[in-house]
């Protein structure tokens, strides 16, 4: 078990927006994390990325845990991670960037610089490594944070939305650049409201609806789980009510 | 970089060398200079450098705003003339001993403000800053108000008191090119980029591995300390201080005003504001002071606001669009 | 008796400064932007004051109207030449430029007003009142109740009104505001407008007890900046709270610690307080 | 970088076109240091006007006031009648700024010699440079005491200074004890900078040495905006003489802050600066009646040379001369006078002439015993007496040989 999570429990005041989550990963594995907006699944996934530490429960990484570990505590034992908002250092050019990701593990700049190099490469930034941050448009800051990402050599990478806004062009894409990642061996939890690209890329998808791990499995069969469906469908209708 | 290693190589060679041309034109520099009262004024130029690249290491590398390191150029200041009136030490003696309690003030003060975002900040280093100067004007045992005074008349050359301006510029100098060595190094290595990464974006930076606290906290260890030189030399040279020319909030002001007006975070930004403000500050002053009717600071208030909304990156933001401007005409 | 003179006069003080500091929250916290020249906006209020009554012989319901009018002309010219350029720069182009105004100012009054103190005739700032043992001046009184007024008069147009939601609404998000329909410039300039017009009414109430140099907003200016901080930056009743307790330490402090350390223990609360609450006693985590 | 003397000759050439043209050379220069701005810039600009105004009466005759020095005559006669020329350099407030213009004064305008600097803090670091290039310079207001014990060969000042000041005081506290008014409880209340805390070290030694007690003794910052616990302190614990060491704002918010709490101490001294500015009588002269002040400058005596002075200052500002602006006038004259007997000016000769110095009472504009330097560069002969506010003037009132009316006690302050 590369992950694990037992009673996750995350509240803000008396609102529960994580309530009681149990989720485990295993190495190796494509997970989608799914629900409709507002069920708790970036809470629970900020819980797992460190960003936020829960109020019950624990998370275990190789048997470790890691519940009240910093972020850069998790960066360090190969837990990476992606931004829903991009979050590249603007003020720096696209290769520094990465190059902070592959300072962890890299103390010498020339080190650093090669390392950053190859994973511009590999995710086809490497025409802009020289551009500032700040003047790239939303996919290839996404495609960034990615790199910046695996610059640190991580296990396991939690992508957050990484494929929200952006056109189907760039959606295909990105999904290849995923396969490729996983083909690295890299283990990966995707967070995403776009049904499609969890049935393509997922091997296994778990459904989130008010903060409670609601169903697990095969993507295709999940998607056809009437509470499921309930939960998507409730959701939208209660937001064609709310609008009306 | 599309650069091929050989041409690095050979660029760096040339940098190096260019760089070590103007050190020496710099060093040249006061004996271009007859006048001495334009010496002096070169040697402070310098002297506003070093404290506001300092500063530049957390407030512009770290992004951290202290408007409270004059406590760290106070404490430089009071510990060269502290040594002289207690142990008749010569004043530089007491430099060492400035920047081990810089260092300890770093921690005191650092640790539990780097918790505090933006100008919550900023507000209490202010409030760290002019607590120390109240407490320093209420404490006899190190001049109180009144503050201290140098030896009055040089006892022998260890003093470092001398007539020409000449020898404390030379020292700046020695002082400014190390730490803007130190500086070159840093941003370059990994604190560097960490640094940077952490002024853009704190928790972006921290789930890339970055231990935030720690290096924010070497960023000040190394600010601290140079601050501290600076006040040292500061006391050298006018060889007294007292709590406001030491601890006071317009010392802080000036150094992020420098770093601002030049560059923020940039190798050489500090040292260009000081070479716009410093010879500005002296020269409306010797040119409207006399007047007594505040025209001094009406004009330089209107300067530092001129560039400050028409460049507010600084002189390194008008440098890089004139860069861009040559590119684009070149091509 | 004495501790209580010294708790109402800590009153009257703080809400001085909460008054001093009402229009620098709004400017602060709204736009995030340090007004470094805040000190000198409430000394040229001053001025004002100070004129009108002197050469045109105006009581307080003259000019106070007539500061916080000029002022709100001052803070909407500041914003439209120098602050809306500098605002999409970094923090410190903001402390340079609101830095550099501030020296303009201060100095430009300077220039042309002497640096002498001057203050209002006596018969403004003449009386004194004893109540039940309790001895005050009504200037000052009248300044409390204002610095009340304003602060209810600020709360209420950023809560209740249409005007305080699109305000809001841009200093939340600017690019978001535009989306819906809000043009950001006339709205941050009416919030400069607006802090500077609450500035000006300080000024105008702070002359009635107060001397008057162009040196006087740099003596308050500190004290307002840990107002608005430990306030918590944007909340108008925080700067209310946090302006009464702090005229209150420094009133008790300054009496049994001794008033060259009043400060000091000011700055050491504050500090202490940031520790417990880094975004300030009432401001948003 | 540009620096040119076009601002700081403009005003001293338009004082030379209204005298007689009886110039021959160029005129001799003087540096004059003061704070024109920042937070003694009040002080520094009437200082300002009190220095133009010297130069002025030294460079036309005067023969009213022929019993000073240089008045009777235009220019420097000594000199071949050359005028004399005041170049002022503001310090800002600021000792390192203060340095850097006498550099400037001695090496770009080459003043023959300096005057003033106002705080301690910049006449100490400016005259540092003065002596190491031999310059002399003549300090007219700066009471620290350890500014003429550095040793220095070039320094001199003329202005009483702690220990005088304390003497004056404990003096005058002796005499009414004498006449039977309580004066047990001292409390002595000090802005607390260089100039509030040495005052009041020195008054608290004087007492000491006398067997007296200071029974209250608070330090504040000037610049408070508050100053009522202090005045509740003093409420609570009853003075009999309460002695003020303020600068201007502070004073002013004193005498308001005791009416608005209804406290009076029987008998209230205020030390000079800010209870003799004219801004403090203007602001609250109504609410001060019977303030004692310790000053030099009795300009209440009419035909002496303060009053006509004064009337001269007057009718050039609009306002009354202060004693600190007397002082450094008085300073600035000494200098002109020295460099007059000096001859020349080589500043080797303009020192020995400062040694030289012997001016008697009748000769000088403000009420020393005369000016002798002693072999530090103090004034001996320095003294201060005390005057009493009268409606809107200071009236000398002890010791009562130079009276010109008699003390009023208690305080009376607000009717």
């Amino acid at each position: 078990m590369l992950l694990e999570a037992r009673g996750i429990v995350k509240a803000f005041g008396s609102f529960r927006a994580v309530d009681g989550a149990d989720f485990h990963l295993a190495e190796g594995e494509i997970v989608g994390l799914i629900g409709p907006n507002g069920a708790g699944k970036s809470t629970f996934f900020n819980c797992l990325a460190g960003e936020l530490q829960p109020t019950s429960g624990r998370i275990l990484f190789r048997g470790r845990d890691i519940t009240r570990a910093p972020p850069e505590a998790h960066a360090r034992l190969g837990l990476a991670r992606t931004w829903q908002v991009p979050a590249v250092f603007e003020e720096m050019t696209v290769r520094e960037n990465v190059m902070v990701g592959a300072f962890l593990r890299h103390g010498h700049r020339q080190e650093a610089m090669r390392r950053a190099d190859e994973m511009l490469a590999f995710t086809g930034l490497s025409p802009l490594a020289a551009s500032r941050a700040g003047s790239l448009g939303t996919p290839a800051r996404k495609r960034l944070e990615i790199a910046r990402a695996l610059a640190t050599e991580p296990e396991l990478l939690l992508l957050d939305e990484a494929l929200a806004g952006l056109t189907p062009a760039e959606v295909q894409a990105a999904i290849e650049l995923v396969r490729r990642i996983h083909a690295r061996g890299i283990t990966l939890v995707i967070v995403e409201h776009v049904m499609e690209v969890i049935l393509t890329l997922a091997q296994r998808a778990v459904v989130f609806h008010q903060g409670r791990v609601i169903a697990e499995g095969a993507p295709r069969a999940v998607v056809e789980d009437p509470a499921v469906i309930e939960a998507y469908l409730g959701h939208s209708l209660r937001r064609r009510s709310a609008r009306a | 970089m599309a650069m091929t290693a050989s041409r690095g190589a050979w660029g760096r060679g040339v940098a190096v060398l260019g760089v070590l041309a103007v050190l020496a034109l710099a060093a040249l520099l006061p004996f271009a200079l007859q006048d001495v009262f334009h010496q002096r004024i070169a040697a402070l130029v310098l002297l506003a450098a070093i404290s506001a690249s300092a500063w530049n290491l957390i407030g512009g590398y770290a992004g951290q705003v202290s408007i409270g390191h004059a406590v760290f150029f106070g404490v430089g200041a009071y510990s060269a003339l502290l040594g002289y009136t207690l142990f008749e030490w010569p004043p530089i003696a007491g430099a060492p001993f400035g920047i081990l309690i810089s260092l300890v003030f770093a921690t005191i003060i650092g640790l539990p403000t780097f918790r505090l975002r933006g100008h919550y900040f900023s507000m209490a280093t202010i409030a760290a800053a002019e607590l120390v100067r109240i407490l320093v004007v209420n404490w006899p045992l190190v001049g109180g108000a009144v503050g201290l005074m140098g030896p009055a008349v040089p006892r022998s050359t260890l003093d470092l008191s001398f007539t020409s301006p000449r020898p404390y510029y030379w020292t700046f100098l020695g002082t400014l090119t190390a730490l803007l060595l130190v500086t070159h190094w840093m941003s370059r290595s990994r604190m560097g980029f960490y640094l940077r990464a952490i002024k853009g974006q704190e928790r972006a930076a921290r789930s890339l591995g970055v231990p935030v606290q720690r290096y924010k906290y070497y960023a000040l260890l190394l600010s601290a300390g140079f601050t501290s030189l600076a006040g040292s030399l500061y006391a050298l040279m006018v060889g007294f201080v007292d709590p406001d020319s030491g601890f006071g909030i317009l010392i802080s002001v000036r150094m992020v005003i420098i770093t601002a007006l030049g560059g923020v975070g940039t190798l050489f930004g500090p040292l260009a504001g000081a070479v716009i403000l410093v010879p500005l500050e002296e020269w409306t002053n010797a040119t409207f002071g006399g007047a007594g009717t505040g025209i001094t600071y009406v004009v330089y208030g209107f300067v530092i606001m001129l560039i400050s909304r028409f460049a507010p990156g600084g002189l390194a933001e008008l440098w890089r669009r004139l860069q861009a401007a040559g590119r684009r005409h070149a091509a | 008796m004495i501790l209580a003179q010294l708790v109402l006069n800590g009153l009257l003080v703080g809400a001085v400064y909460a008054l001093f500091s009402s229009g620098l929250t709004l400017i602060w916290g709204m736009m995030n932007v340090v007004n470094f020249a805040h000190g000198d906006f409430v000394m040229l209020a001053m001025y004002v004051a100070f004129f009108a009554a002197t050469l045109l012989g105006w009581g307080p319901a003259a000019f106070v109207p007539v500061a916080a009018m000029a002022l709100f002309l001052l803070g909407v010219l500041v914003y439209l030449m120098l602050v809306r350029h500098v605002m999409r720069g970094p923090m410190l182009a903001q402390i340079l430029s609101t830095f550099g105004l501030a020296l303009v100012l201060r100095y430009a009054a300077l220039w042309a007003f002497s640096a002498n103190f001057v203050s209002l005739p006596e018969d403004l700032t003449g009386q004194v009142v004893t109540l039940g043992g309790l001895r005050f001046e009504p200037s000052r009184v009248l300044a409390g109740i204002a610095a009340l007024l304003v602060t209810l008069g600020l709360h209420l147009l950023l809560t209740r009104t249409a005007l305080g939601s699109r305000l809001l609404a841009v200093a939340e998000d600017r690019t978001a505001a535009m989306l819906v329909g809000i043009r950001p410039d006339p709205m941050q300039a009416l919030a400069w407008g607006i802090g500077a017009a609450c500035t000006g009414i300080a000024g105008g109430l702070i002359a009635l007890f107060f001397y008057v140099a162009p040196s006087v907003g740099e003596s308050l200016v500190l004290i307002a900046f840990v107002v608005v901080c430990l306030g918590g930056f944007g909340s108008v009743p925080g700067a209310l709270v946090a302006g009464l307790a702090i005229g209150v330490i420094e009133s008790l402090s300054a009496f049994w610690v001794g008033a060259a350390f009043k400060d000091v223990v000011v700055y050491a609360l504050f500090l202490g307080a940031l520790w417990f609450r880094p975004q300030g006693l009432l401001g948003k985590a | 970088m540009p620096i040119t003397r076009r601002g700081t000759l403009a005003l001293p050439a338009l004082a030379l076109a209204a005298g007689p043209a009886a110039a021959q050379g160029a005129p001799v220069k003087v540096g004059v240091l003061l704070p024109l701005t920042g937070n003694a810039a009040s002080a520094g600009n009437s200082a300002r006007a009190a220095i133009e105004l010297a130069t002025e009466l030294v460079n036309t005759p005067h023969p009213e006031l022929a019993s000073m020095p240089l008045m009777a005559t235009a220019g420097l006669p000594n000199l071949g009648g050359r005028k004399l020329e005041a170049v002022f350099a503001d310090n800002q407030g600021n000792p390192s700024v203060g340095q850097n213009q006498a550099l400037r004064l001695i090496t770009q305008e080459r003043v023959v010699g300096l005057t003033n600097g106002y705080q301690s803090s910049v006449a100490l670091t400016a005259s540092a440079v003065a002596e190491r290039y031999g310059i002399p310079y003549v300090n007219g207001e700066s009471v620290a005491t350890n500014l003429t014990e550095r040793g220095f060969k070039w320094f001199f000042r003329t202005t009483p200074i702690g220990p005088d000041i304390a003497r004056v005081y404990l003096d005058f506290i002796e005499e009414q004890q004498k006449q039977g008014r309580p004066v047990g409880k001292i409390a002595i209340v000090h802005e607390n900078t260089e100039y509030g805390t040495s005052i009041a070290d020195t008054i608290a030694k004087e007492a000491e040495a006398r067997g007296r007690q200071i029974g209250l003794r608070i330090a504040y910052s000037a610049n408070s905006a508050d100053v009522s616990p202090q005045v509740l302190q003093m409420k609570d614990a009853q003075p009999d003489v309460a002695i003020f060491i303020s600068y201007t704002s502070d004073a002013i918010l004193y005498m308001r802050t005791m009416r608005a709490q209804g406290y009076k101490p029987p008998i209230l001294i205020g030390d000079d600066s800010g209870f003799s500015d004219d801004s403090f009588i203007q602001t609250v002269g109504d609410i001060s009646q019977g303030v004692i002040n310790r000053s030099a400058f009795d300009a209440s005596r009419p035909g002496s040379n303060s009053n006509k002075i004064n009337a001269l200052y007057k009718a050039k500002t609009g306002r009354e001369m202060d004693d600190t602006t007397a002082r450094m006038m008085q300073g600035y004259l000494v200098m002109a006078d020295a460099i007059n007997r000096a001859g020349s000016t080589d500043p080797a000769k303009i020192q020995a002439a400062l040694r030289a110095t012997d001016l008697k009472p009748d000769q000088l504009m403000i009420g020393y015993r005369g000016v002798r330097f002693n072999e530090k560069g103090q004034n001996v002969l320095a003294s201060a007496l005390l005057v009493q506010l009268r409606g809107k003037e200071y009236v000398s009132v002890w010791p009562e040989d130079q009276a010109s009316a008699p003390l009023e006690l208690p305080f009376k302050g607000w009717s």
